[in-house]
């Protein structure tokens, strides 16, 4: 990785959160992301699990600028975009593009898929109107769906089909750097398959890098090169994808991997799965040290004082960061 | 006599571009204490099966045209609304689809719990208030006495379906219907939540359908699984025969095209074509288009749910007929 | 039920329960300006002399007896030894000199002040000119006899007394409440005012209604009636002839035009329709083309159908006017005649420059905003374009801004109306003189003013009317204005109210006036 | 219904603009003293009013004069309404408290006054209009048109402010949803969003809302034209003519009944038509 | 919520101001003073009016003065009040007017817009909806008479005219019933259509069918699960129909003869009574701009989701 395309620096989102009704004042602070540092390198795809709500979305936001961010930096390329105006960032916005979580919300009900489309290529590119049609054709063609369906409206698409709208309109500015945000999770597994097949095609092709969120640790492990663990607003382990699931170190990744249920009746009933205590904690006051050790089968006292920091056993591209790493895999 | 006994259920939506055929003569029984699975295409009419059920498409534009749903000696499709009212809830419940969506953004957790008690009358406003703070604490919200005064927006979505969950327990109803319960939780929590349905079920015999996208969690979880294509059954059986043993030829596709069972970086195995267009109806099978086993005779003539014996049903006239093999 | 309206309740008890129309500003003499002001204020203070309830002609009032000198100028009241505030003060001639210099006093700026400009050293007073105000004519030889002295012998100086401009105020309780020129000091809230007239006043609550209760303490109580007026403050006519339909009043104090015939027809003992002196005219601008030019005014004042639009428009038994001042006004009425003919007004317009209305400048007709005189300018607009083929556009603005051009003579046609101070053809007459506020046309002329000068100097009632005929002669000769018709009062009365007397002032003196239930009922 | 809504306005329309190219240029103005206060049948179709004119002409004649104004400033407030709301709505904080100030300001200033303040000084404004034009040899001349163009003003001055405060409620809610997001992180300039994404969706609400402006819209012209805004006598508007009829509801029917059940109707269609439109604009409901 | 209430009344100071201001100088820019009659007066008698009333002197310190002695200041056209005399003696009847009326059209507009929203499209729908129309298809000033026609004079259930009976002091008396229908069914029209539109949103949302599987009946759905969002829109519209309410029946007060704001509102303006025109625009102003703080926190309670900002 001598070259990093995308460098997130030590990234902090923090939310300011309220109580109270007749004296509404900042009682704290919801730390959605609290601290990551990555960094991707071109055509790279990092799978980014974790539990629901540990800042998953939000960290994707961040990096897009949809929000921003408390502390620290973003690059792309040579550009710092935490640094940017709202002009330039504007202008920037055609190298990065986000697929949201939610197929039905992202799309504009009253909007047939050209005009959303005709208009995502004309945001940063000029193209003749007569040449637009076209254009959007290909664009569609390209992601799997019919060039008759031009004219139809989000609604009368299927979830999978409008799925591939929204990456078709995140395609259409020609982006470098892809953020996709669950983009399967609400759909049936063949056209699950569809649309993970478009998206390594496309990162082949476009030599896209991208940052693939899920909560299905096997539809990531199928897609990215390496694959980032969340916990908390920040990550606990990192490293190549086959590897990470394969051999979880963390012993959060270790509890995530055996809860995925497998599609086999005689082992899925037989499996022994890691069950954790208790619910994830609430981000508004995160447990001091290790912010999973309320909930981890080995945390010890030491576990409560300081955030561990990463370290790698055998592999030093794969890393975790907990203070018993390696006296749990022996 | 089983628990509930659906038969030749049919709900299309009349809608001003054609009759979009939802649910098209579906078939199947579910008896005390079974868990079924219904897996299937997104669109196969999974959902609109079970809400056709209990009564809740959206009327107009669905109807329900004709068929039977006969739940311990009624016949929810035809009964009065009184005796329907009387049902939902009670005796059958049902998780929806989306929890986000699904809980009511005005009233307060606590009011929508204990809802189901009050309008069936199965306790007084004080103790089920009791009866909800131990439900919420069942399906493990952590410090449910202070979350139960929340409001759904201030819940996480994994929370939210626990809500959902909690609010269809509460009045220990025979039949649970959940349709992707967990699709929106990560995998820790999904597994926390179908381990709390199981329990329930072993304590009370409460009898499941679960309608998931996950193969995973059915292939765990399900006796019976009923596989959906186009608003039909296209097959049925007992979880091991569909998975280990599956005929219909959308069913050995669905089976292919798991992303856990394929090796990484390769091409994952999809269905080829579209999905069907529900509102044109198929002379065959409406699977044919897309099936690569299809002859002239899977377009000519519609098939039938039949046996082909270990409690196993196919609709697909080339199995029943060639015996076809994968 | 019936029983509980307030009509049927009030007529047993003598309670009266009637409209004036809008909601009185003030009952204030000395301040006010208005007619439903004049209506309570009479009920409730007294001059001098009060008024005959059928002919008006001046009685005896707070003043027993007087006399007048010779020449006509000197006018001397004995005030009568029981007349008593409400608050038990007599009545003293030093009230009324008092009232008068509190009147006339500069810094209180009263409008209506031109009243006493009859009496000597009146206008320098009220003007800041004379300063000492015992050089004015009015004098309290002692408590009970009073002395005025005016400019001229002034015929009707006796009716302009029943103006309430020269009634007497409380000078104790205007002093306690404020001071002597302070308007609107409080002193005419019901719980201070006090009064000297047949009635006192009971309550009053903004816009709802003012009660008069009888002063049993006042010197004529035996006559008075009633025991309680209630006017009301409604000014819509259609809602005061809901009001009067549902029994909550005994009058409609104006009925609209449309419901004349019904009336008619279904209620004619209700109905009344009687002269007013008062006079429905236009305004000409004599300083703007077209109306500059004599010709145009009066091929204008001569193609209208005043006939059709009385019978038609405003249907109210109206009488065309063909002269201003309203007929049979102290024996006046005009002579001279505007002549109703089409062709001849044609002519005039040819001659003029417009022959068959080719080349007619734009000419516009500003009327204030009220359905009525909508109506009337839109048959108007019709008779001049069909008669003179000329189109005229109609501008509606609203009252201040209407008032406002006028007096700026921003306009070229003004619609206008003028009612009668006090029974005499000077009221109407010297407003066109070059010095009047209410000229407003810009129409003067030397030998009109100076006839209406020497009227006012002339003691002889026929050589005083004959200069009046001659100077109306020039009026209509000229015609800066163009008369319409004279007015009438149009509205309707319970036929339990009696001793209501029709007269062209619309007074009708409270203390005369009866309730009586229908026998049969 | 809606497509009967919308055939009637257009018959209704038709039947103002252009019929009257078949009567004769008095067909409003024809005053027949004499003939006053007529019943319906007979000569006068649907009777004569309290000048002796035809009331069918002159409900032919206010037709134009009401849906010209009803549908021009119902517009004109409609895009004041939707441009100021939906800005204020989006950009929220500091700006919408602004925004909302001031339309509370607006709210609460006396309309009257500035109806007579709109009248006298257009007024002035409109003559030197005209006189720049006659010294330069033209013949052209606004004050006939002037009048209308400043109720216009006046109308659309104050029935904007609802309509921008609906807007701007809507646009809130809508500001949260994603595909909102999703504009933002395409780059779309900020006003494409506003006019291109937002509006589209908000236009529920605003339409039910612009079809109750109408006939508020007729009645405030009525209003204004009493004062002296807006048409002069004696051009009819149906405000005006109900106005007459409901003074003499009980001498002359006629004079209410006409323009009040052809106003009533008028509003129906509209109202119709507005849920037609709605229905049709949502891309999910116009499928079933 | 205190800061956020704290910081609107904060932000009303100036807004106020910003009315006052406007409209000061917006009744001295119109033609015509509160003494201009018919009868017109002389150059004198007008100087020395202006003097009485102040008028004389430069026009900020005459607005300075306004602003800091409003309620204390004499009306133009009634001088024995002062302007707050008379809107408190006015307020009160317009308020009641304004609440009984709100009643009707909030009770009439919410039924049959709940019915009308059940079956869209079907006779359902059209027959409450055209019913709640009446309001706006009939303008008050023709409805007001006809129901005066019908109601007081043909079949005399009510009086025509009045407020508070006979002495006017009662707190509720049958001439109360008209004026307020009459203005009830004006909003009527207005907030069943924005129910109806509402009430069409929710009740095709998820939660509703939620509701449904519970097996709550058909009345407790709308009741305790549609209304309180369906509502939203007819709420943020309350904000200034309320205060439309309260000062703007002047048709209403007129027809009926009701001693109200309304007509003040109206009236002081055509009078030029300055102080009062200023009195009751202020009034006014502070009365909308409570009535949408009322509303904006109405809104944030009733909607969980909502926060003050
Ligand atoms: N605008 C916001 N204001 C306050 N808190 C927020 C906001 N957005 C997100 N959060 C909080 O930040 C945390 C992380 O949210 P985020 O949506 O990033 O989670 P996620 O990992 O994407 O979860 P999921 O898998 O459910 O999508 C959550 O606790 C959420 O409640
Ligand atoms: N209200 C409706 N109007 C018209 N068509 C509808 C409606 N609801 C559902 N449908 C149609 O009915 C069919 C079945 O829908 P259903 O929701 O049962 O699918 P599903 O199997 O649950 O899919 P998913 O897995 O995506 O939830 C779909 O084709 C859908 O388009
Ligand atoms: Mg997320
Ligand atoms: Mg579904």
């Amino acid at each position: 990785m001598s070259d990093p395309y995308l460098q997130i620096n030590n990234l902090k989102t923090h939310f300011p959160v309220e109580k109270g009704i007749l004296f509404r004042k900042v009682t704290g602070t919801v730390k959605a992301v609290d601290g990551v540092s990555l960094s991707l390198a071109k055509g790279e795809v990092l799978g980014l699990v974790g539990e629901s709500g540990c800042g998953k979305s939000t960290l994707g936001r961040t990096v897009l600028q949809l929000i921003k961010p408390t502390e620290g930096t973003v690059t792309l390329g040579s550009r710092t975009l935490t640094d940017l105006d709202g002009k330039e960032l504007r202008s920037a916005r055609a190298d990065f593009q986000m697929i949201f979580q939610d197929p039905y919300a992202s799309l504009n009900p009253r909007m047939t898929v050209y005009s959303m489309l005709a208009e995502a290529i004309q945001v940063h590119r000029k193209v003749p109107k007569a040449d637009l049609a076209g254009a959007v054709g290909a664009l569609m063609e390209k992601v799997g769906l019919a060039a008759r369906f031009m004219r139809k409206y989000p609604h009368e698409f299927s979830g999978g089909q409008r799925q591939r709208i929204a990456i078709a309109r995140a395609l259409a500015v020609e982006p470098k750097l892809i953020i996709a945000d669950e983009p399967v999770s609400a759909l049936d597994v063949s056209i699950q398959a569809q649309i993970l097949n478009l998206l390594s095609d496309l990162t082949r092709e476009m030599e896209l890098t991208m940052i693939f969120i899920s909560h299905d640790l096997s539809v990531v492990k199928h897609i990215s090169d390496r694959i980032a663990v969340m916990y908390l607003g920040r990550i606990v382990e990192i490293g190549p994808a086959t590897e990470v699931f394969e051999h979880p170190q963390h012993p959060y990744t270790k509890a995530l991997c055996s809860a995925v249920p497998m599609p086999d009746p005689d082992s899925e009933r037989t499996r022994k799965r890691i069950l954790l205590p208790g619910d994830p904690p609430s981000p508004l006051n995160p447990p001091s040290g290790c912010t999973f050790h309320p909930r981890c089968p080995h945390a010890e006292e030491r576990c409560q004082a300081a955030w561990p920091s990463f370290e790698s056993l055998k592999n030093d591209a794969h890393q975790a960061a907990c203070v018993r790493l390696a006296e749990l895999n022996q | 006599m089983p628990l509930l006994d659906v038969n030749d259920l049919t709900t299309y939506f009349h809608t001003r571009n054609g009759v979009v055929r939802a649910v098209d003569g579906v078939s199947f029984q579910l008896e005390k204490g079974e868990t079924l699975g219904i897996v299937g295409e997104s669109g196969s009419g999974k959902s609109v099966t079970c809400m056709s059920m209990l009564g809740l498409i959206p009327q107009p534009p669905g109807r329900i045209e004709r068929g039977t749903a006969h739940f311990d000696g009624t016949d929810l499709l035809h009964c009065t609304r009184k005796e329907l009212q009387s049902i939902r809830g009670r005796r059958v419940a049902m998780i929806f689809q989306d929890p986000m969506t699904s809980l009511n953004p005005y009233l307060r957790i606590e009011d929508q719990l204990i809802e189901p008690l009050l309008i069936h009358g199965l306790a007084d406003k004080v103790s089920a208030k009791k009866q909800a703070l131990a439900m919420l604490d069942a399906v493990g919200i952590q410090d449910a006495a202070s979350r139960i005064r929340g409001y759904p927006h201030e819940f996480s979505g994994g929370m939210r379906q626990r809500v959902m969950i909690a609010m269809a327990l509460i009045t220990k109803p025979d039949v649970l219907i959940a349709d992707e319960p967990t699709t929106a939780l990560d995998v820790t929590v999904q597994a926390q939540i179908l381990e709390l349905i199981k329990k329930e079920q072993q304590e009370l015999g409460t009898a499941v359908i679960l309608i998931t996208h996950d193969l995973g969690v059915v292939s765990g979880f399900c006796d019976r699984i009923n596989v959906m294509y186009g608003g039909k059954i296209v097959e049925s059986g007992p979880t091991k025969e569909i998975f280990y043993n599956p005929q219909h030829p959308y069913n050995r596709a669905l089976q292919n095209s798991i992303p856990a069972l394929q090796a990484k970086g390769k091409e994952l195995y999809t269905i080829p074509g579209m999905p069907p267009d529900m509102s044109k109806p198929s002379a065959g099978c409406s699977f044919a288009p897309r099936c690569e086993h299809a002859t002239d005779l899977c377009t000519s003539e519609p098939p039938e749910l039949q046996d082909i014996g270990q409690a196993h049903t196919t609709a697909c006239l080339r199995v029943q007929r060639e015996n076809l093999k994968p | 039920g019936p029983g509980n309206k307030p009509v049927d309740q009030g007529t047993p008890n003598k309670v009266l329960n009637i409209t004036v129309g809008t909601e009185p500003e003030d009952i204030d003499p000395h301040v006010v300006t208005g007619v439903p002001e004049h209506h309570i204020i009479v009920a409730l203070t007294e001059g001098l002399v009060a008024e005959d309830p059928v002919d008006l002609h001046p009685v005896p009032g707070t003043a027993e007896t007087w006399e007048v000198s010779e020449d006509g100028t000197v006018y001397t009241f004995h005030l009568r030894g029981n007349a008593k505030w409400t608050n038990g003060d007599p009545v003293t001639a030093d009230d009324f000199v008092q009232s008068f210099k509190r009147i006339l006093t500069p810094a209180l700026a009263s409008k209506y002040s031109y009243m006493l400009f009859v009496m000597k050293g009146a206008e320098d007073y009220s003007l800041g000119k004379l300063k000492d105000f015992s050089q004015v004519g009015a004098r309290a030889i002692d408590e009970r006899t009073l002395e005025i002295t005016l400019n001229s012998p002034t015929p009707y100086f006796l009716s302009l007394l029943n103006h309430y401009t020269w009634f007497p105020v409380h000078i104790a309780t205007v002093e306690k409440h404020g001071g002597m020129v302070k308007r609107g000091s409080g002193w005419t809230k019901p719980e201070n005012f006090v009064s000297n007239g047949a009635f006192k006043l009971k309550s009053w609550k903004l816009g709802r209604k003012i009660v008069v209760e009888k002063n049993p303490d006042y010197w004529d109580a035996a006559t008075t009636k009633l025991d309680e007026i209630h006017f009301y403050p409604i000014e819509l006519e259609t809602t005061q002839e809901n009001a009067f339909r549902g029994g909550q009043l005994h009058n409609i104090y104006n009925l609209h035009i449309d419901k004349i015939a019904t009336y008619k027809k279904e209620h004619p003992d209700e109905l009344r329709i009687k002269p007013h002196l008062a006079s429905y005219f236009y305004r000409f601008n004599t300083t703007r083309k077209p109306c500059d030019d004599v010709r145009v005014r009066k091929a204008l004042a001569m193609s209208l159908d005043r006939g059709s639009i009385t019978k038609n428009v405003t249907k109210g038994e109206q009488m065309p006017a063909l002269f201003f001042t309203p007929p049979g006004v102290a024996g006046y009425t005009a002579r001279a005649r505007i002549e109703e003919n089409v062709e001849k007004a044609r002519q005039l317009l040819a001659e003029a420059g417009y022959p068959d209305g080719k080349g007619f400048p734009s000419l516009e007709l500003l009327y204030n905003t009220t359905e009525g005189h909508r109506i009337i300018a839109e048959a108007i607009q019709q008779m001049w374009k069909k008669n003179l083929n000329i189109n005229i556009t109609l501008q509606n603005q609203e009252w201040k801004v209407y008032l406002d051009r006028q007096r700026e003579m921003d306009y070229q046609i003004s619609r206008a109306g003028w009612t009668g101070d006090y029974p005499d053809p000077n009221t109407f007459l010297d407003m066109w003189t070059s010095w009047s506020q209410q000229n407003q046309t810009g129409w003067a002329r030397d030998d009109y003013d100076g006839l209406i000068r020497k009227a006012a100097a002339t003691q002889d009632v026929e050589a005083r009317l004959e200069l009046f005929q001659q100077a109306e002669e020039i009026l209509m000769d000229e015609l800066p204005v163009l008369p319409i018709y004279i007015y009438t009062r149009v509205y309707a009365l319970n036929p339990a109210v009696k001793n209501w007397h029709a007269n062209v002032l619309d007074h009708h003196p409270w203390k005369h006036l009866d309730l009586e239930v229908k026998a049969d009922e | 219904m809606a497509l009967a809504g919308g055939v009637f306005i257009l018959l209704l329309a038709g039947l103002s603009f252009i019929g009257p190219f078949f009567l004769e240029g008095d067909y409003y103005t024809n005053t027949v003293l004499e003939d006053k206060l007529t019943a319906p049948g007979g000569e006068y179709t649907l009777g004569s009013d309290h000048l002796g004119r035809d009331q069918l002409g002159r409900i032919i004649k206010g037709g134009q004069i009401s849906l010209l104004v009803g549908l021009v400033a119902t517009f004109v407030s409609l895009t004041i309404g939707i441009g100021y709301g939906t800005i204020s709505g989006y950009f929220g904080g500091k700006i919408d408290s602004v925004m909302m100030r001031l339309v509370d300001i607006l709210y609460s200033l006396p309309f009257v006054i500035f109806v007579i303040l709109l009248m006298v000084f257009a007024k002035d404004l409109g003559d030197s209009i005209d006189e720049w034009f006659r010294a330069r040899g033209s013949e052209f001349s606004i004050s006939g048109q002037w009048n209308m163009l400043l109720l216009f003003v006046a109308i659309g001055a104050v029935e904007w402010l609802t309509m921008a405060r609906i807007v701007r409620g809507q646009v809130m809610s809508l500001r949260q949803q994603e595909f909102i997001e999703a504009c933002i992180s395409l780059g779309l300039p900020t006003r494409r969003i506003l006019f291109r994404h937002m509006v589209p969706n908000i236009l529920g609400p605003v339409i039910v809302y612009t079809t109750l402006t109408i006939p508020a819209v007729m009645l405030l012209e009525a209003f204004l034209s009493f004062l002296g805004l807006g048409v002069q006598p004696p051009t009819p508007s149906w405000g005006l003519l109900i106005k007459d009829g409901a003074d003499r509801m009980r001498e002359a029917w006629w004079m209410l009944v006409f323009p009040g059940a052809l106003f009533a109707i008028t509003l129906f269609s509209f109202n119709f038509v507005g849920d037609g439109l709605r229905d049709a604009l949502d891309p999910k409901t116009s499928k079933d | 919520m205190l800061k956020f209430i704290l910081r609107r009344i904060l932000e009303t100071i100036p807004v106020l101001l910003c009315v006052a201001a406007m409209t000061f100088f917006m009744c001295r820019l119109a033609p015509g003073g509160p003494f201009d009659e018919d009868k017109q007066v002389t150059a004198e008698v007008r100087e020395l009016l202006n003097k009485q009333f102040n008028l004389d002197q430069p026009l900020h310190k005459q607005f300075i003065q306004y602003i800091t002695h409003l309620p204390t200041l004499q009306s133009f056209k009634y001088p024995n009040r002062t302007v707050g005399e008379i809107i408190s003696q006015k307020f009160p009847v317009s308020a009641k007017l304004g609440f009984f009326a709100m009643c009707i059209a909030l009770g009439l507009g919410v039924l049959f817009g709940v019915i009308a929203s059940l079956r869209p499209n079907t006779y359902i729908d059209y027959i409450p909806s055209s019913l709640a129309m009446i309001g706006i298809c009939l303008p008050t000033f023709v409805m007001g008479p006809l129901l005066m026609l019908v109601f007081s004079l043909q079949l005399g259930w009510f009086p025509a005219t009045g407020w508070g009976g006979f002495s006017g002091d009662q707190f509720f008396a049958s001439d109360m019933v008209l004026p307020s229908v009459t203005l009830g069914f004006f909003y009527a029209a207005y907030i069943s259509r924005l129910t109806r539109g509402g009430m069409l949103d929710i009740l095709t949302q998820d939660y509703i069918r939620t509701a449904k599987a519970k097996g709550a009946s058909g009345l407790r759905v709308i009741l305790k699960h549609s209304l309180r969002g369906g509502l939203l829109p007819v709420i943020s519209f309350m904000g200034p129909a309320v205060a439309g309410l309260i000062a703007g029946s002047f048709v209403i007060e007129t027809i009926f003869a009701i001693p109200g704001l309304g007509q003040d509102f109206v009236k002081s303006a055509f009078n030029r009574d300055y102080t009062l025109v200023l009195g009751v625009v202020m009034f006014y102003a502070t009365l909308i701009i409570l009535l949408n703080l009322i509303v904006d926190i109405l809104q944030v309670t009733l909607n969980p989701k909502l926060k003050f900002d």
